[in-house]
């Protein structure tokens, strides 16, 4: 037994050891500079890995697959086109692994540009530490005012989605121009939901148009007909709910099946899936909105194309809101890398935060770290597509109010 | 009855390890640290977890409460007070959660013991979320950072802490008394021990140390808010780490966690698309090849003799 | 002042009354037996004693203080020990480790270590189980288990002594060991109060027998005595065979 | 009282699928010890395949519901003919079986979670059917769910029946009292035990089934059920299969009084009535408490 105990105990010991030669190996960059490696630590396992693999991983892979087929981007410091490589890392939705699959990243791996994790929070949680190690990121899935404060801590951070407070102001700017009396407003409880209806219920209330109700309802709730019916009792104009996918599923498959249509119905996540029109059908869809828009129609170079490529990639239509701002964030750094001639973080940082960038979401010029100008803020189905209905002078098609009602079914 | 030279032995072996630790900064790369920082973290959550759960056999899962209460009490604190401060906060507040947690749970054993810290941690994640929002008015809430280096030395303090806590307690009377607490509760009332400040005494014990963890980490989350401090997964780690590595050695939860932790890095860097499945089928193979997890098949089913130490 | 005293206690389930306004005094020394037919409330009394339960109404004195509202652990210090009529041992350590932690939880008397140890050997020794000190409990059989329980409870050194149905389930050799093992902790001036249905031990080893029906004391004298009393002969022949 | 009924009716049709999950997880845990951590997975399987059956074959939900229970019986008895049998043979004590079939069936929580995000990844769908309200004493409700609670209630009553009256229901119940002594009685304790795993598995891909006529579809919409499988389970009793389904109908029926009052809250009101009731009653509501302990 003696014997056995102490075998074992050198083998513990011969275990670590291994696992730390394994720790300290690395992959390194090769002598000659051949491809440009791009690291993404992102939720691909665990409870955010459905939306992330929508939103990022799948615009990402997406273009740098046209970016290789076009030979790579060209970097003037080594004189030729590099090829990208994407280096993705599971964060299986923990901030804590998530941090340090970032951190392994950039100090092992040794890649050359960053991409973000999915969601508010992990960004933020991100971005002191990528900016410590003086890399660019562009966050595309992230929506919080509070970004302001962050911004002192984390100078390369650039988000390149809407904001809470631009739209707030233009779904109360919709809301008055189509006519809308009254309002109940739900959201989910949680800091996405928070911050919206945090901003967008004193808006509303500066108007003549009457809140009659606000609510939050938790995460992962499994009937919110109770909900619908209160709100079915205000007989309210306007429902905005700013939801999650799940929730926005839920509401409006109970809303149809209780024959609930208010004249004007805003979601805040989800809505804007093609998923989403595709489970309920186009007919049901038509006239509802949500919270921040893009469809190929927008006034930019290539979003039909990038409509069209992901579409042939993946078999499916592309989600039309901040799916295009990834892809669009890839097309920011790759013209960066162009006009900077060098990987080099601090000039491609410069680049960014100074010039004008043509993407598929239309024309990036950040300010304060922020893109102000979003190709849509509000969208609304319509006949099959997602039209964007504000800001006004970004429309593109007219906003259908009142919402049809639900199509009859047998 | 380890024979004659084998403690002296391993008491080398032991100050070698720990030195070599505790100049890891000066000459290891920066991501080794990074690494052996989280997987300490994950050791301290283990061993702290088994200090109580190891010898009852009683499954908490209300991990989670106490790491997040840490990390909360380092958001709250962290501005205000100097690390190693917040840190010991961190743990207090634990300690004292864990009292409580502890006398709510005086009545339960086996299953309902364990379903029910799960349910009481899920209260306090929502309950944390409503009062962020109704009282404090706020979601998120940032957490000031520290470098690697110093979550590094706080984590082997506290790993170090923890372990030597585990041991001493495992091989004192308090751990028989704690085994016999967790066979018969009942029996061991009547051989006079007094179970309920057992039960409650060595429950905070080991929620000090995950509130200790919890503040030592906060740093790394930069911005938190209920959900990702409270996160429920934190709750099966520590289970699924010392079953791994074999709840009945010393060192077992802490091989458990270090190649736990160790596989899920390479895991979720080599093959990030497959991480789950490739975790998933390692379990089942350990399960099916080695049932008393990895500690039980380095050695032989040798058993802790309290009387011949 | 009596050794032990309980005066009018009642313990209720719901309203089923499991002991009904007993009285009862005990000197120190000796064996007392307490008998009865199944379910006349005897192991509800031990319980009671021994702090498992508290009493609906009345109270237990030990040597003149009131033990009952105590917890178990407490009123063990106080020196009353207990067996249970179910083994109930710590099945995954050692025999020597479950009776050392009654030694050092048991009756506080300030000593150190290897007294504690000494006294663990003692006891195994007593009971001859020294050859099993390192065996697991739960892989004793189970007559070895009852001695390993009686041995924890003898060594929180009680002055009491509550055995719950020690004899029962033991063959005859065994039997008349578990006495003379009785007779010995009696010698060393250990009160015993103890539970039994094989009838002849306890005839022969009491000094004294209590007999409850119903939750009530129906007789309580000395063995001749008892054996004699008509009402115990009526409860035993009229509702219980096992005799 | 249009109010009351409303809040009673709709509590009871999440409740009833609450309900028959968690009695799936009573048969795994309360009968087959298996404290199976994928149970949550099963529902999210049921759902997939009731939809696919939908979308693409035009199939009645509740004809594929019906199709896919022997199916789901027999795949869940596979499973544990293969793996847990083989643990439980290993395994030297019942703790340690219990430890290491929880661990295993983390295992599959992992394999099923990863094999559904690489197959459905990026989808969250849903399907309409029964899409409409119908009205009874002048309350709506969703047809869909309506039904889920006829069907759910149905399934419910014949397994009861099924439990008590049938031979194999008797061998179950001798199983979960006391395997050794079944054994004795000449019952194939590994068989029994085996299907009550694939019951278990069963019910849940029936009440996955239910779930997607009514919610978004998604490839990790499991997890949340296992931990309200876990807290009604705890709450009906260990063993108990009539507690399970109360319980679960208990949960529901505060979940959606809440939802009308302060809908935020009504997550934190099912925990705390699982918490109070834990501290009055530790062994669940529906367990006779013995005397003593």
């Amino acid at each position: 037994m003696k014997k056995d105990v102490s075998k074992g105990f050198v083998n513990v010991v011969f275990i670590v050891l291994g696992m730390l030669t394994f720790l300290t190996m690395t992959v390194g960059p090769a002598a000659a500079k051949d491809k440009i490696r791009i690291g993404c630590a992102i939720a691909l396992s665990g409870m955010n890995a459905v939306p992330a693999r929508v939103s990022q991983v799948t615009e990402y892979k997406l273009w740098a697959e046209q970016t290789n087929a076009k030979g790579g981007v060209y970097v003037k410091k080594y004189g030729k086109k590099l090829a990208v490589e994407l280096v993705f890392y599971d964060d299986n939705s923990n901030i804590e692994t998530c941090t340090k699959m970032v951190e392994k990243l950039i100090v092992q791996e040794k890649v050359d540009l960053m991409l973000p994790p999915w969601g508010t929070a992990f960004n933020f949680a991100v971005a002191p530490l990528v900016s410590k190690y003086g890399y660019i990121m562009i966050g595309s899935t992230v929506s919080s005012a509070k970004w302001k404060e962050l911004s002192v801590k984390a100078p390369y951070l650039f988000i390149i989605l809407n904001q809470p407070q631009k739209q707030g102001k233009a779904v109360t700017e919709l809301l008055q121009d189509v006519g809308v009396k009254s309002v109940a407003i739900v959201y989910v409880a949680d800091l996405f939901g928070l911050e919206h209806s945090g901003v967008v219920a004193p808006l509303i209330g500066q108007t003549s148009i009457e809140i009659a109700m606000l609510k939050s309802y938790p995460l992962g709730a499994d009937d919110l007909s109770p909900l619908i019916k209160r709100i079915m009792a205000k007989k309210v104009d306007a429902v905005l709910a700013y939801s999650y996918p799940d929730s926005t599923f839920l509401l409006t498959k109970q809303m149809i099946a209780l024959n609930y249509s208010p004249n004007l119905l805003f979601f805040g996540v989800g809505q804007h899936y093609p998923d989403y029109r595709e489970s309920f059908g186009s007919k049901t869809v038509e006239g509802i909105m949500g919270l921040g828009a893009w469809n190929p129609k927008v006034p930019a170079s290539g979003a039909r194309d990038f409509f069209n490529a992901y579409v042939k990639r993946w078999g499916k239509e592309p989600p039309r809101w901040g799916e295009a701002s990834s892809f669009a964030a890839c097309q920011i750094m790759e013209q960066a890398i162009l006009k900077a001639g060098t990987l080099d973080q601090k000039k491609l940082r410069q680049v960014i935060a100074s010039e004008t960038f043509p993407t598929v979401i239309g024309q990036v010029k950040f300010v304060e770290g922020t893109n102000p100008n979003y190709p849509g803020d509000v969208g609304q189905w319509q006949s099959g597509e997602y039209e964007i209905v504000a800001p006004k002078i970004k429309r593109t098609a007219e906003p259908i109010y009142p919402k049809p009602k639900w199509p009859s079914r047998k | 009855m380890e024979g004659k030279h084998s403690p002296v032995n391993k008491l080398f072996f032991i100050c070698f390890a720990w030195l070599v630790a505790a100049t890891l900064p000066f000459y290891s790369p920066a991501y080794v640290l990074l690494s052996i920082t989280s997987i300490l973290m994950y050791v301290t959550l283990t061993v702290s977890w088994t200090i109580f759960c190891g010898p009852t056999g009683y499954i908490s899962l209300a991990t989670a409460t106490f790491f997040g209460i840490g990390i909360y009490c380092a958001a709250l604190l962290g501005s205000s007070l100097p690390a190693p401060a917040v840190v010991l906060c961190g743990g207090l507040a634990g300690l004292a959660f864990g009292v409580l947690v502890g006398l709510i749970c005086l009545r339960l054993s086996g299953f309902y013991f364990a379903v029910f810290t799960f349910g009481l941690s899920e209260l306090v994640r929502h309950s944390v979320l409503w009062w962020e929002h109704n009282v404090s008015g706020t979601v998120g809430r940032w957490v000031t950072g520290t470098s690697i280096t110093q979550a590094f030395y706080s984590l082997l303090v506290i790993a170090s802490l923890s372990i030597l806590a585990a041991y001493l307690i495992r091989r004192s009377i308090y751990g028989m008394a704690l085994k016999a607490i967790g066979e018969s509760e009942e029996a061991a009332e009547h051989a006079g021990i007094n179970v309920v400040v057992y039960r409650i005494a060595f429950f905070a014990i080991s929620s000090f140390f995950m509130g200790m963890a919890g503040a030592a980490m906060a740093a790394k989350f930069t911005y938190i808010d209920p959900n990702s401090a409270f996160n429920p997964l934190i709750s099966f780690t520590p289970v699924l780490m010392s079953l791994f590595g074999g709840i009945e050695r010393d060192y077992g939860p802490i091989l458990g966690a270090f190649i736990l932790t160790f596989i899920s890095e390479v895991l979720l860097s080599r093959f990030p698309y497959f991480y789950t499945l490739i975790y998933g089928i390692i379990f089942v193979v350990v399960i099916l090849f080695m049932p008393r997890g990895l500690a039980g098949l380095l050695g032989s089913g040798h058993q802790h003799k309290f009387m011949d130490h | 002042m009596a050794f032990l005293e309980g005066v009018k206690v009642t313990k209720r389930f719901g309203g089923l009354a499991a002991i009904l306004d007993l009285s009862f005094k005990i000197d120190q020394g000796g064996i007392i037996g307490l008998i009865g037919p199944n379910g006349a409330g005897k192991t509800t009394l031990l319980n009671l004693i021994s702090g498992s339960l508290t009493p609906t109404t009345g109270e237990i004195l030990f040597k003149g203080k009131r033990i009952s509202g105590l917890r178990p652990h407490q009123i063990c210090k106080k020196g009353i020990a207990r067996t249970f009529q179910s083994v109930k041992l710590f099945g995954n350590i050692t025999v020597s480790e479950n009776i050392l932690l009654g030694s050092v939880y048991g009756k506080p008397r300030g000593l150190s270590r290897t007294n504690h140890s000494t006294e663990t050997s003692d006891l195994l020794k007593f009971l001859g189980l020294a050859g099993k000190r390192d065996v697991l409990a739960k892989d004793l059989n189970i007559v070895e288990q009852k001695f390993v329980e009686l041995a924890r409870a003898l060594a929180t050194k009680p002055d009491l002594l509550l055995l719950d149905e020690l004899i029962a389930g033991l063959n005859p050799s065994e039997t008349s060991l578990a006495c003379d093992k009785i007779k010995e902790i009696k010698k060393k001036g250990i009160t015993i109060f103890m539970v039994e249905h094989v009838m002849g031990v306890i005839m022969s080893l009491s000094d004294r027998v209590i007999v409850l029906n119903h939750g009530e004391k129906i007789a309580d004298g000395t063995p001749e005595e008892i054996s004699r009393d008509r009402k115990v002969i009526e409860t035993y022949l009229g509702e219980d065979s096992e005799c | 009282m249009k109010l009351f009924l409303d809040i009673i009716i709709s509590g009871l049709i999440q409740g009833a699928i609450y309900g028959l999950i968690a009695v799936g997880l009573n048969l795994q845990y309360g009968v087959a010890r298996v404290l199976n951590v994928a149970h949550g997975e099963f529902v999210m399987v049921g759902a997939f395949a009731t939809y696919i059956m939908y979308t693409v074959f035009g199939i009645n939900p509740l004809l594929s519901v019906a199709f896919f229970s022997p199916v789901s019986l027999i795949a869940g008895f596979l499973i544990y003919k293969n793996l847990f049998q083989f643990i439980r043979t290993s395994s030297e004590t019942a703790e340690m079986f219990e430890g290491n079939s929880m661990l295993a069936s983390f295992g599959l929580l992992y394999v099923i979670q990863n094999l559904a995000l690489i197959w459905w990844g990026t989808s969250t769908k849903a399907y309409s059917y029964l899409s409409f309200s119908v009205g009874f004493l002048g309350v709506a409700f969703e047809a869909n769910r309506v039904a889920a609670l006829f069907v759910g209630v149905a399934v419910m009553i014949s397994f009861y029946l099924f439990l008590r009256y049938s031979i194999l229901g008797k061998a179950i119940r001798a199983a979960a009292e006391s395997p050794v002594s079944a054994q004795l009685s000449g019952i194939d304790v590994h068989r029994v035990l085996g299907i009550c795993f694939g019951l278990g598995v069963m019910l849940a891909c029936v009440a996955g089934g239910l779930v997607s006529m009514m919610k978004e579809i998604t490839a990790n919409m499991g997890f949340p059920y296992l931990v309200t499988a876990l807290i009604v389970l705890v709450l009906g009793g260990l063993g108990n299969i009539v507690g399970s389904f109360l319980g679960g109908l208990i949960i529901g029926l505060v979940t959606a009084a809440v939802m009308y009052w302060q809908p935020e809250l009504s997550l934190v009101a099912s925990y705390l009535i699982f918490t109070i009731v834990l501290l009055i009653r530790p062994q669940g509501i529906f367990v006779r408490q013995t005397n003593g302990r």
